[in-house]
């Protein structure tokens, strides 16, 4: 896919919580932003911060074409994200995009049910690959987890698109919703025979946790399976540095060009 | 619009802007960002006769106006490039030069001798400087005996413009880049990265796999320009600089100092676009100034 | 509250935090911003047994996250310093630490004698690394040799904890560290500053009187880090590492390679009150590894 | 004099012209603006611009004691000044201060008739010398030059304090005000006998026309007669870094803690 630098433009920040805040952006030229697959992500240059000298990688977490809008959902973490937490309205924020390979999407197989499960701010890519999946007639369903429900970002945005299933570490609950107690893992609906495919995104266990659970399920034998999304420190994001590696069964592999999005059945964990 | 063009060990460049090897991939990668034609030449991943697997993860840490790396020379070997790779690099209007690394003074011949068949490599970079590998690497680049004994074992087998990559790991680069210039070398390309560390305070652990990995970026363009201008000193044959070039400034500065053309390395991952900007500055520059050859502001400096 | 004191080549310190000679003036400069007797001990400025007027002007170049400076050890000379500025700081109740510098080995020996005879000097840092000075500085600390013999020639005449600075310009800081041991030093303290240029591409000049300077600050701290690291390695004296120390995190990462005191340099220019949030950060960090005393720190990187 | 390092806010910041501002600024916790000397300096600490490491050297232009403000006047130069244009009211600002020696003042002497000659961006530190001036008892005049009138800054404040008298290279006028064409030192109100003592801060050529000018002048013998206020680049402002010097008659002194203020007989000039 072909990949733009481009200038864009603060239309919102909307903090949700004190370490989380969305991005709302749009081309500061007009133009129309580029296609993107669902599980892209952006290099995002952090202007202003004498201490962050390469980019940021953040994931797609939402395009609306129809706005000419891209949402970014981003914890503060550290100098860069700290900083692009106080972009304000009309600011600009040059970006490169889209980046990686992102979630499979079977196209050819338009009924199938899908589990797309987040953790943390590992939520940020699952929404747009909500809609995508269901642009293409997949049935979707949300696995969200985190110490508590204030911790689980966007969830009204994810029941416009799907069922949603909930587990916090601390048994706290949201109304209407199936919430249970424990780690994703735990959760009555990740069950053998339930879903066609699943895709994670979330803190390294969980996924590992996730990978190990589901690795002995039939259905993993279809490709595509269960796939995850990894991070990883980039210096480029372009494919060019191989400082981003992950050690899979086929060698040293580029998390951000080859990935982030790997099928578990490629990994060593 | 001055004439950029310029000549180094027998090349010629249509601009002296190139970019560093291991921050370019095979140029295909920035083909969305640039018009990869337009540069002077691009000098490609660091190659070795054998396939490396590079280092363990991680192998990046930030620092201040700068980053080490510890990548390890991963890449697929002198065969695999001139088979697979290459040949989709062949027809582009631009010299690509290959970046040549090894562990023994018989990979890098070896690795020279099959370069050297391929008509469309105009020119190798001899990396003796490679800071995140345990055999050979920056260990050729330390010692002038050393360095000149591959240069010569190499000169022996390549008969295209040597350009030979320096470290700026020594007491003394202008000794090095003599006896590199004595056995035979058409050129001298530096700064290679900087011998550094970096810690996770918390977790009380190095940050790099391999404890220690090279520095680029801005943070080293001071110590770069002094190596330029040490060896230019030093040497008759032309220099490459590099070594935190953000910039047309920068770029010029090296110029300036004596490089006849320079590489673009770590900026390219700030702004994949910075070469293109690089040249029309250095265009820009040349007007304002009034020269009508870019060969005018080589050595330059008034001192 | 976590015990800071630290013993080093026989020297008692308060807490491992010094300031770095050229930076800090005599101390006083600094009374309005900081209690000086806070302070583990400060080194004060480049001292040689002859006064010297330093370098022409332009000194002082801005770099990305450093800077360079070309003062070239412009000072009144060890008498003056025995008899005029000493007095005023014997009675602070922290060690007051002489940078003696020479352009001989004669010089330096008669400056470390006269030195020994003052009983409130606790030790002296050996500068046999400054970059800024036609004659010596740095030319005794690149060989082993050098180094060595002045070391060896001082420690004949000076009784006290001697502590000998090294540069990073070389190509194996450790086999010097080794040589300045076995010369008899009882402490080794790095890095000095790193060799540098800058160029005003307008003007196509050097910015500095001196064409090359030293770079200090942020920049160099991936390198001093790993200088400290590959030094820890090879001798067994204590270290007290420097090399763009901008707070406390900066200099616990310096400890954990080794360190068992750090001297904070160009920091002090940017925050005059640095050392103190310094001395509180590694207090807190202390605190929170649940240490009961700073050494536990020195070289625990786990690797 | 005790300096002090201090979080100011700002109160406003006036845009002159293109190049030039006024920040005004207040210490952020409330606490009173410590005693300055005429002619001393502050040194900046820049934020949020990566290519700044250095604190930026800025002359005093003025302490309002009673409003507890300090006015800085400030010209674009470069990465510093620049971000320093961008600040606004309430934007903080860390500044170590008073540094420097300062004009002297002849405080035994109350009816001394000063001129205050300032070029460009030099005419900074005369203004609160004039008021410091006047509270001595002082007679104080302004030379100011420039290109052409639009480029000398704050000529109405100056008028508060003293007459102002104009030389400008193209030969343009303020109405009501003597206006001369050419350089300062080609002003008829600067002749031999007219003035007690003369305070120069400018272009280094200006400053060294006019010391050429007075220095065979009979007041010339007076101590302290003409002083100009030099700049160099700085690096710890404190006199610590030897960075800044000046080379002296008695040898390299600190423009920054020996100055920035000489007196001309002192200069190798
Ligand atoms: C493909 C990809 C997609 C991502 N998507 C999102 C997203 O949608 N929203 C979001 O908030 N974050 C996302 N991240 C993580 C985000 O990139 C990091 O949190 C960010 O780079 C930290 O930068 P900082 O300057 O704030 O922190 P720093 O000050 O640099 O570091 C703070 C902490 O974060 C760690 N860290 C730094 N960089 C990374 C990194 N690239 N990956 C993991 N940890 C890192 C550091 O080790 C340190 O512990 C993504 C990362 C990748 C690789
Ligand atoms: C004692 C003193 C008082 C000063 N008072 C004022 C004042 O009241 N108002 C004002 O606008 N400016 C004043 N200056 C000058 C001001 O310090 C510089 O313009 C500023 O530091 C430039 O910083 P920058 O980052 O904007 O420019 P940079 O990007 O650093 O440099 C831009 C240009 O300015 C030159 N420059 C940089 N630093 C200095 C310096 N310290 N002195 C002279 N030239 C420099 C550079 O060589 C370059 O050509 C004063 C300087 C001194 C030494
Ligand atoms: C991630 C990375 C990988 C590199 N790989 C190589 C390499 O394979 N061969 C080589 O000669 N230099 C390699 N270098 C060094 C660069 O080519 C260059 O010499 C150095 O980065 C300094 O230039 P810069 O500051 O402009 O990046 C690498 C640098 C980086 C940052
Ligand atoms: C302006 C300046 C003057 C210095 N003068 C001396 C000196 O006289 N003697 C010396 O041993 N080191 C001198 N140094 C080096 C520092 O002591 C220190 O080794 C170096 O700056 C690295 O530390 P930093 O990055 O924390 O500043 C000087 C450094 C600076 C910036
Ligand atoms: S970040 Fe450079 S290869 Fe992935
Ligand atoms: S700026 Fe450091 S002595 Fe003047």
């Amino acid at each position: 896919m072909k990949k733009y630098i481009t200038d864009f433009k603060v239309v919102a920040n909307e903090q949700l919580s004190d370490r989380l805040f969305i991005l709302r952006l749009t081309p500061a030229d007009g133009s129309h932003i580029a296609p993107c697959r669902a599980g892209q992500f952006a290099e995002l240059r952090v202007d202003d911060e004498p201490r962050v000298f390469l980019r940021r990688p953040i994931s797609i977490h939402r395009v609306d074409y129809d706005a000419n809008e891209m949402w970014l959902l981003i914890q503060r973490a550290g100098r860069g994200t700290n900083r692009l937490a106080c972009l304000r309205a009309r600011d600009q924020l040059n970006i490169i995009y889209p980046l990686g390979n992102g979630f499979t999407i079977e196209e050819q197989v338009p009924d199938m049910h899908y589990l797309l499960i987040g953790g943390g701010v590992g939520v940020a890519p699952l929404l747009e690959t909500g809609y995508q999946l269901k642009q293409y007639g997949a049935r979707v369903s949300f696995l969200l987890g985190g110490k508590s429900c204030a911790e689980i970002a966007q969830v009204a945005q994810f029941r416009k698109v799907g069922n949603v299933y909930i587990t916090t570490e601390d048994g706290s609950v949201l109304e209407g919703l199936d919430c249970q107690r424990g780690f994703v893992t735990q959760h009555s609906v990740l069950k053998e025979g339930s879903f066609d495919a699943i895709r994670v995104c979330g803190p390294g266990p969980m996924m590992k946790a996730v990978a190990r659970l589901v690795s002995s399920w039939k259905q993993n034998e279809r490709p595509h399976f269960c796939e995850v999304s990894l991070e990883n420190k980039m210096a480029c994001g372009l494919g060019v540095c191989l400082c981003c590696v992950e050690d899979t069964k086929d060698g040293h592999k580029c998390v951000c060009s080859d990935g982030p999005v790997f099928d578990i059945k490629d990994l060593k964990w | 619009m001055a004439n950029l063009t310029i000549n180094i060990a027998g090349l010629t460049l249509k601009n002296p802007v190139l970019t560093a090897s291991g921050t370019f991939g095979y140029g295909t990668e920035f083909s969305d960002f640039i018009d990869l034609e337009r540069l002077g030449g691009f000098i490609v991943k660091g190659t070795t006769l054998h396939p490396r697997q590079g280092n363990p993860y991680p192998r990046l840490a930030e620092t201040p106006s700068g980053m080490i790396n510890a990548v390890g020379l991963q890449n697929k070997g002198v065969a695999y490039y001139i088979e697979h790779i290459h040949p989709q690099l062949a027809s582009l209007k631009t010299n690509v030069i290959v970046n040549l690394s090894g562990s023994c003074i018989e990979d890098y011949v070896e690795g020279a001798r099959m370069l050297n068949e391929v008509e469309t490599i105009p020119a190798i970079e001899l990396n003796i400087s490679c800071p995140n590998v345990k055999a050979g690497g920056m260990g050729f680049g330390t010692k002038p005996e050393m360095a000149a004994e591959v240069v010569r074992e190499v000169r022996n087998v390549y008969r295209k413009p040597l350009i030979v990559k320096l470290t700026p790991n020594v007491t003394n680069i202008a000794e090095i880049a003599k006896a590199v210039e004595d056995a035979g070398a058409d050129s001298v390309s530096l700064i290679n990265t900087v011998l550094a560390m970096a810690v996770d305070a918390e977790r009380q652990r190095p940050i790099l796999s391999t404890v220690t990995g090279g520095l680029s970026g801005a943070a080293v363009k001071p110590i770069a320009l002094r190596c330029v201008w040490q060896v230019y000193n030093a040497v008759k044959i032309p220099i490459v600089g590099l070594g935190g070039i953000m910039n047309a400034t920068d770029a010029i500065e090296f110029m300036l100092c004596g490089a006849s053309a320079i590489e673009v390395g770590t900026a390219n991952f700030i702004d994949p676009t910075v070469t293109m900007k690089i040249i029309d500055g250095i265009d820009e520059y040349l007007d304002r100034h009034g020269c009508q050859n870019v060969s005018e502001i080589v050595g330059a400096l008034k001192v």
